[in-house]
């Protein structure tokens, strides 16, 4: 498949009061037409300023200091206000974390919609209206019609992301970056936006760039998924083989933090000691070093490239998983996920319509 | 705000200091459409019909548009005919018979008779009205006139009655006689004031709707109200007027002393100095009375300095003392306060030159000046501290005292610095105590204060008479503010009051001044004149000491005219 | 309401019912809201009226003291008392004016004698409401650009320049700026010109007589909408609909004028209510620095001179335009943000 | 090869390594600090406070003149050697005028203010919150109190008690409390129907709590915004009411007091209109930096 989207070495850096925060610090990755690809990490690893970044929407008092984003044949970075007006939300679009806030509260939602499709020439302001309620049902919103005249307060939570969605998918764009769209969702609601995303990618085709730190998710919806640390990638490949055989420790201590529900295993799950850096003062060598259990000294001096550990897929770490003993491995001993369970959650059945609109 | 002279006190139309004219006849009169003459007059006048004004600013529009029998003519050692030709007093003293020009016209081209003479005085006596100027002037004097403040303004009967009882009648179409109560030498000046004048019974009754009782008054004023029907027998009539904005007066073509040269006066209400300042500069203006902080401005100023003359007035400034409050009754502490005031140093630099000290109660160029008498308060820190001992009075005991000050700027300047003099020579504290204007009438009529001013006085009319009566005990708490026990005063002025002659009013008179200078009952500071600005075009201006004090010359504007620019 | 269902399946088991109640019940809410808080300004009234006439009564000083010299005598007080009723005992006085004031007889003016205070204060309105209305349209577009320019470009240049802008135009008091347009527009602007041209520096006019006196009274509220409208603005700007409109690709006009400007409108029109009533009832020091025969002076006036009928109108109409530049900004809070319900 | 595994601890914490938690105040206060501009208006405040404090003293150790000497020849003056900033129109020292000014002018600018806050920001909460016939009532009292007729007031309260700095205080504090109080009220209206307060309540917070914690610092801004525009305003109230004797009675300087005074001479000597204009513009800047500087600190969005 063509490749969509090619980020090669983005640097973002937000210049504060405190020293430079280095939140992108090099990072490349690539998106291909129709795939759906999981971007993970822990918060303030800079999986959401790289999506930023894409779209050009680096807040105050950041900027992109380094790196293209190759979009098909257009670099994002050197276009003018007017060429990135007609990327958003056009080829390129996104929906957020906190459906609560990412609605404009003193506007109905259907106008809000409306108006993602009229800023861009593809549809005649009669047609972007005809195409609200249609979007609407799309995205399983009961009674369409006479919910585009409510206020976002109207709605809510799954129901208000839901028209988030529908707000993305105005323009029928290339690829969707969806920026922890479950989080602030309940387990029951999270399950309904993730079936309709892969009903969209598998529709519409529709490329979608899922940010989460939950690796469950990533497990059920994507094909393949890039985990960062520190404005860094360091691991990337397909989903089974990564679940199956993480190689850097930190993907490995993160598949190995997930708690399996169904099955009972007495064993400690591991969480990671320690917080992730400080992005303004980054330690030497692998960033990952202080907090990784199988560390070598070479690991503080100096920083591993992005080395082939398989098939498509690459690690950026000196020792490697499979160098590390057994016993040691099993001493910090968890829960794997089973190569089943990902399976069974992959193939959820769809949910017939959603019954209420909560 | 605008400071009516200062001392914020009416100065009224009153005495010569040598009229003097600007400019020559010979110049060459400029076009027709220029001969208009633009004043800032400072603040509306509160009502059109001039028997209701009180103040000089509102006597300027209405000497302009109705002119009494006589008016002071320009030297101001006598008066001179006006709307009578000519007047004769009987033997007696208490008949005054006016004889009114024949060829005398309303604006409207309407023949002005006798009969508007007493419909006019009578509609101005009218208690109902309760015009500020009737008492004492009028109801003293007229025959029948004392019972004015003891009429019931609530039955139309006792007005009329009171009204008919008076001693104004018409012989005929061109005579008017006044009987007097009792003679009064001054009288010719009474009538000389802007307040008594002819009225348009027809005009009145026409604007109220037709006849009314005289205790409607809405009804009797409804004709001032819009400047269509104010038709008077002046010199010029409004053409138009916006409240707080301007007035325009243009000349009244059936004037019996032919139509005056000016074709228009324009009349603004500028009330803030610096903008009517700048409009002077600006070329708005043709005169302007230049705000004492801006006297300098002009005086350094290539051009300005050249149009500006300092127009001595007949207005003495004091400070009074309230004799209730000890030690102030003791002449001797009072003397010690107005001898320790520099008075060179005040009007030098604080008043930047624009007045002139004065230790005499007369104002310069008025009969019955005499500098000599003002030897007692003159300004002698020493002298004033051996008065304060000589009396036993410590400097803590002024201290507790305070300088009651109307509150505008220029009070609070001359205030500020009386009290840094009484500091420095007496060390004496005595704080400046600013007041909302209000509230300090009230006060000093209910005689609640310790030193009041700076309080000042320009005679009504230019009579010696109208300046002593001021300080009588019966004027005690209205106008003798401080109401200090003056032993022989009243029988002093009274006797001179009475007396005809000059020769013989003018010693006691002197007397009495010797007397209140003495005993320092007020301590008088300074003379005050105008510094006023006027274009180098306007000729034939007129100027006496008893001009408003915005409107230098607003006596005789027959003859003034543009010349050519 | 726009037609719904044009080729898209309206959803299963939704009737297509128009929603009968929605506009038109909103309609009928304000209009009572409307109604009640009209009938509310009566008490208002009431009690404006009742501490004016007391505090009036209780100041020093009566209408007839004269500023200065010669002072009218005991009978004629007594005779203008009775004239204006002043004679009768206060409750009295206070009862009669109410039953005036309920028949539009606001009283004859002390000062002005014969007049009507109604007459001189209609006659004199339109000046005063010509400059307050011209400077409000200035107040608002400039106000409101300048404030959201400077929250865009917080701590830019353009930033730096509106706050020493809003802070002059707040720490130096209207006479002065007023004094100053005259001095350099008027004084020194004839001298340049070699005495042709100069800016009016007083009067009342249609034409160039108006610039001075209404920037001077434009420039504070200008400054403090602008200052309002900043920090307002600073606020939305964090919030996320305004990234998802720009993810959007909305224009800036767009994302500006309906995200951003929309939702801090609320503290501006809260603030612009107060604003035009004290605008459009006039400022006594403009009035006075340009000379505007307007009723700025009569509010000042009235109380210096202690015009109890004036007093008591003025007060009255600035307690009338108040109430109902802060109804409609309550009205306008509804159509602003629809979760502010009508109390 | 086997790893030995490090049983023991991980390496000991690097500066580098993990950012500290910190409480609530110590955050405001240390990203306080670091707003170069807010921390600038602040020093500002202390030394005019000091400046006022310590007038008097400097004045008997000869650093600045006598503020009430008069040399009237002197009237008027720009700018000189014998005086820096000139005189006024009693040839009085403006500089010292100016220092001994602050002490009228900065208590009544500042604390008036603390009134306004009092019963304006209280009756504005409570409406606002409240909503419903307590709104109505509080909103009817504000409308009276609009149109109240504060000069008429002042000349009562005068008349009853001597004219002093208190009489100020009681006559600008107790009516111009309105705008703050619609303003408070509008945002209030506007912010309490948010989500993070419905799940605030939802949580069972008290209603103080909740009006404390999330309503106040999301209305601030605002309201710091016209509290920095009362100062000015209310000094020259100060002014306009010291005018008519009801404030300070002269040679007591203000800042107020001194433009106005200093108005007369415009044209002789604009300098002395100008300098207390500078001073009240520099009194406002440094308590809108300040203002600006707890708004930013305060903002829960901004802390990490």
């Amino acid at each position: 498949m063509a490749t969509l989207l090619r980020i090669e070495d983005l640097k973002t850096q937000f210049f504060t009061s405190r020293g430079i925060v280095q939140a992108v610090d090099g990072v490349s990755l690539h998106v291909d037409e129709g795939e759906t690809i999981g971007v993970v990490g822990e918060s303030g690893c800079g999986k959401t300023m790289t999506a930023l970044s894409v779209l050009r929407l680096v807040p105050d008092p950041g900027r992109i200091v380094g790196g293209h984003i190759w979009f098909r044949d257009r670099d994002v970075t050197t276009m003018d206000p007017d060429q990135i007006r007609e990327f958003r939300g056009n080829d390129v679009a996104m929906i957020f974390q906190d459906p609560m806030t990412s609605l404009n509260p003193v506007t109905r939602v259907g106008i809000q919609i409306e108006e993602a499709m009229t800023a861009h020439e593809r549809f005649s302001p009669k047609d972007a209206l005809g195409r609200v309620i249609p979007l609407l049902q799309r995205v399983r919103i009961p009674a369409a019609e006479r919910r585009k005249e409510d206020y976002p307060h109207q709605f809510s939570g799954g129901m208000r992301q839901r028209a988030m969605i529908a707000m993305g998918l105005a323009n029928e764009p290339s690829l969707l970056i969806a920026d922890e769209p479950t989080t602030a969702l309940d387990v029951t609601v999270q399950a309904q936006i993730i079936t309709l995303l892969k009903q969209l990618n598998r529709e519409l085709g529709t490329a979608i760039m899922l940010i989460t730190h939950n690796m469950a998710l990533v497990a059920s919806i994507c094909s393949r998924v890039v985990v960062m640390y520190a404005g860094r990638v360091v691991e990337e490949g397909p989903v089974h083989q990564i679940f199956k055989s993480p190689q850097h420790p930190y993907t490995w201590s993160l598949l190995r933090s997930v708690p399996r529900v169904d099955e009972v295993r007495r064993s400690r799950l591991v969480s990671i000691t320690g917080l992730p850096p400080d992005l303004v003062r980054l330690p030497p060598g692998c960033k990952f070093h202080p907090r990784c259990a199988f560390r070598e000294d070479r690991c503080s001096e100096e920083e591993p490239p992005l080395g082939e550990v398989d098939t498509n897929q690459v690690a950026r770490c000196w020792v490697l998983m499979r160098n590390v003993p057994q016993e040691a491995a099993r001493e910090l001993e968890a829960v794997t996920v089973p190569h089943d369970v990902a399976e069974e959650l992959k193939s959820m059945p769809d949910l017939e319509e959603a019954a209420d609109g909560s | 705000m605008r400071t009516i002279a200062l001392g914020a006190f009416a100065v009224l139309a009153t005495f010569a200091c040598g009229g003097n004219t600007t400019g020559g006849s010979s110049a060459q009169a400029a076009p027709a459409d220029q001969q208009v003459l633009r004043i800032n007059d400072g603040t509306d006048p509160n009502s059109l019909d001039p028997t209701q004004q009180t103040y000089t600013y509102e006597a300027a529009v209405g000497r302009l548009t109705f002119q009494p029998l006589l008016q002071p003519n320009a030297g101001l050692t006598d008066v001179q005919p006006a709307a009578a030709q000519s007047y004769d007093v009987s033997s007696d003293g208490l008949t005054y018979t006016f004889h009114l020009r024949s060829d005398a016209k309303w604006a409207d081209g309407k023949p002005v008779v006798a009969a508007d003479w007493v419909y006019g005085w009578k509609h101005f006596l009218n208690p109902a009205l309760a015009a500020g100027y009737v008492d004492p002037f009028f109801d003293q004097t007229i025959a029948g006139g004392s019972g004015y403040s003891d009429v019931d303004v609530k039955s139309a009967s006792a007005i009329d009655s009171y009204l008919n009882g008076l001693g104004l009648s018409a012989p005929d179409d061109h005579t008017f006689v006044v009987k007097l109560a009792a003679p009064a030498g001054y009288f010719k000046w009474v009538a000389s004031l802007w307040v008594a004048i002819p009225l348009r019974k027809d005009i009145v009754e026409q604007a109220a709707g037709g006849a009314f009782p005289s205790t409607d008054t809405t009804k009797a004023e409804a004709w001032a109200n819009d400047p269509k029907t104010i038709v008077g027998n002046g010199m010029f009539k409004i053409s138009d007027y916006t409240a707080k904005d301007h007035l325009t007066l243009v000349p009244s073509s059936s004037y019996w002393g032919g139509a005056p040269k000016l074709q228009k006066i324009i009349y603004y209400f500028i009330s803030d100095g610096n903008t009517a300042f700048a409009k002077y500069r600006t070329g708005d203006l043709d005169m302007l009375n230049v705000p004492i902080a801006n006297v300098d401005v002009v005086r350094q100023d290539p051009q300005l300095s050249k149009q500006a003359k300092l127009y001595p007035k007949l207005s003495t400034f004091w400070m009074t003392y309230n004799a209730k409050e000890t030690p102030l009754d003791n002449a001797d502490v009072r003397l010690a306060l107005s001898k320790s005031i520099d008075r060179d140093k005040l009007t030098k630099d604080v008043l930047k030159g624009t007045d002139t000290p004065i230790q005499s109660f007369i104002p310069k160029g008025m009969n019955g000046y005499d500098s000599s008498l003002g030897d007692p308060q003159k300004f002698d820190p020493a002298a004033a501290k051996q008065l304060l001992q000589k009396a036993g009075v410590t400097a803590a005991d002024l201290s507790k005292f305070k300088l009651l000050t109307r509150d505008t700027t220029g009070n609070k300047t001359v205030n500020q610095f009386i009290s840094q003099q009484w500091q420095d020579n007496l060390g004496a504290n005595i704080a400046v105590d600013v007041v909302d204007s209000k509230t300090v009438t009230s006060r000093i009529r209910k005689g609640q204060f310790d030193i009041y001013g700076p309080d000042g006085w320009g005679a009504d009319y230019p009579d010696q008479q109208d300046w002593f009566d001021i300080f009588t005990s019966a004027a005690c708490h209205s106008l003798n503010w401080g109401c200090v026990n003056m032993p022989g005063y009243d029988a002093l002025v009274q006797k001179a009051d009475s007396t005809k002659s000059d020769s013989d009013r003018n010693p006691l008179y002197k007397q009495a001044q010797k007397q209140l200078i003495d005993t320092a009952n007020v301590g008088f500071i300074y003379q005050q004149a105008e510094y006023n600005l006027i274009r180098p075009y306007v000729q034939n201006l007129t100027i006496t000491g008893i001009d408003d004090q915005y409107i230098p010359g607003d006596l005789y504007y027959h003859d003034v005219f543009i010349s050519k620019h | 309401m726009a037609n719904t269902a044009i080729g898209g399946r309206p959803a299963r088991g939704a009737l297509p019912v128009r929603r009968l109640l929605a506009p038109s019940s909103r309609g009928a809410a304000l209009a009572l809201f409307v109604a009640r808080r009209v009938l509310w300004m009566v008490p208002v009234l009431f009690f404006v009226i009742l501490i004016t006439f007391t505090l009036m009564h209780l100041a020093p000083g009566s209408p007839w003291d004269k500023a200065g010299g010669r002072q009218l005598s005991a009978s004629i007080v007594e005779n203008l008392n009775t004239r204006y009723g002043l004679d009768k005992p206060i409750w009295q006085q206070f009862l009669l004016y109410l039953w005036n004031v309920t028949h539009f007889d606001f009283g004859l003016s002390y000062q002005y004698q014969g007049r009507t205070v109604s007459a001189l204060l209609v006659s004199a309105w339109p000046y005063t409401a010509t400059l307050g209305v011209l400077a409000f349209c200035v107040i608002v577009p400039a106000g409101i650009g300048l404030g959201v320019v400077a929250a865009l470009r917080q701590n830019s240049r353009i930033d730096y320049i509106a706050m020493g802008f809003s802070t002059f135009g707040a720490s130096v008091p209207n006479f002065v700026v007023g004094m100053l347009f005259i001095i350099v527009f008027g004084v020194m602007l004839y001298n340049i010109t070699g005495g042709n041209y100069s800016l009016p520096v007083s009067g009342f006019g249609l034409d160039d007589h108006l610039i001075m006196p209404v920037v001077t009274l434009a420039l504070l509220p200008t400054a403090f909408i602008a200052r309002l409208t900043r920090a307002s603005t600073l606020d939305i700007l964090r919030q996320d609909y305004v990234r998802t409109a720009w993810a959007k690709g909305l224009s800036e006009r767009l994302v500006v004028l309906k995200h951003i400007l929309k939702n801090s409108l609320i503290p501006i029109v809260t603030a612009l209510g107060p604003t035009f009533a004290f605008l459009v009832t006039g400022s006594v020091i403009v009035e006075t620095v340009f000379v505007i025969p307007g009723i700025g002076r009569s509010f000042v006036e009235a109380v210096t001179s202690r015009d109890y009928p004036m007093i008591l109108a003025t007060t009255v109409l600035f307690s009338v335009v108040v109430a109902i530049a802060n109804l409609v900004v309550d009205v306008l809070y509804v159509f602003i943000d629809p979760r502010v319900r009508l109390t | 090869m086997a790893l030995p595994i490090p049983s023991a601890p991980l390496v000991q914490q690097q500066d580098w390594d993990v950012p500290e938690q910190v409480g609530l105040w110590t955050d405001v206060w240390r990203r306080f600090r670091r707003n170069r501009l807010a921390v600038a208006g602040a020093v500002i405040v202390v030394i005019l406070v000091l400046d006022a404090v310590l007038a008097g003293l400097l004045v008997q150790i000869g650093l600045i003149q006598d503020p009430i000497k008069q040399h009237v020849e002197l009237s008027a003056t720009g700018p000189s050697a014998a005086h820096l900033l000139g005189t006024d129109e009693l040839g009085r020292d403006t500089l010292s005028r100016l220092m001994f000014g602050a002490r009228i002018s900065l208590t009544i600018g500042i604390l008036v203010q603390g009134i306004y806050v009092l019963i304006g920001g209280t009756i504005g909460l409570v409406a606002g919150y409240a909503g419903g016939r307590v709104d109505n009532l509080l909103m009817r009292f504000t409308d009276i109190w609009f149109a109240f007729p504060d000069l008429l007031f002042v000349l009562v309260l005068v008349s009853v008690f001597s004219p002093s700095l208190l009489s100020i205080f009681v006559a600008i504090g107790i009516v111009n409390w309105v705008g703050l109080a619609r303003l408070v009220r509008g945002q209030v209206l506007s912010i309490k129907e948010k989500e993070f307060v419905e799940s605030a309540r939802a949580v069972g917070s008290s209603h103080f709590k909740i009006v404390l914690r999330h309503l106040v610092p999301n209305a601030l801004g605002p309201i710091i915004v016209t509290l920095t525009f009362g100062i000015p305003a209310a000094i020259f109230l100060e002014a306009a009411l010291s005018y008519i004797g009801v404030g300070i009675q002269p040679p007591t300087p203000s800042w107020g007091v001194m433009i106005q005074d200093g108005y007369q001479a415009i044209y002789a000597a604009p300098s002395q209109v100008l300098f207390p204009g500078i001073a009240i513009a520099i009194t406002m800047l440094s308590f809108s930096f300040i203002g600006d500087g707890l708004r930013d600190a305060l903002d829960p969005r901004m802390r990490r």
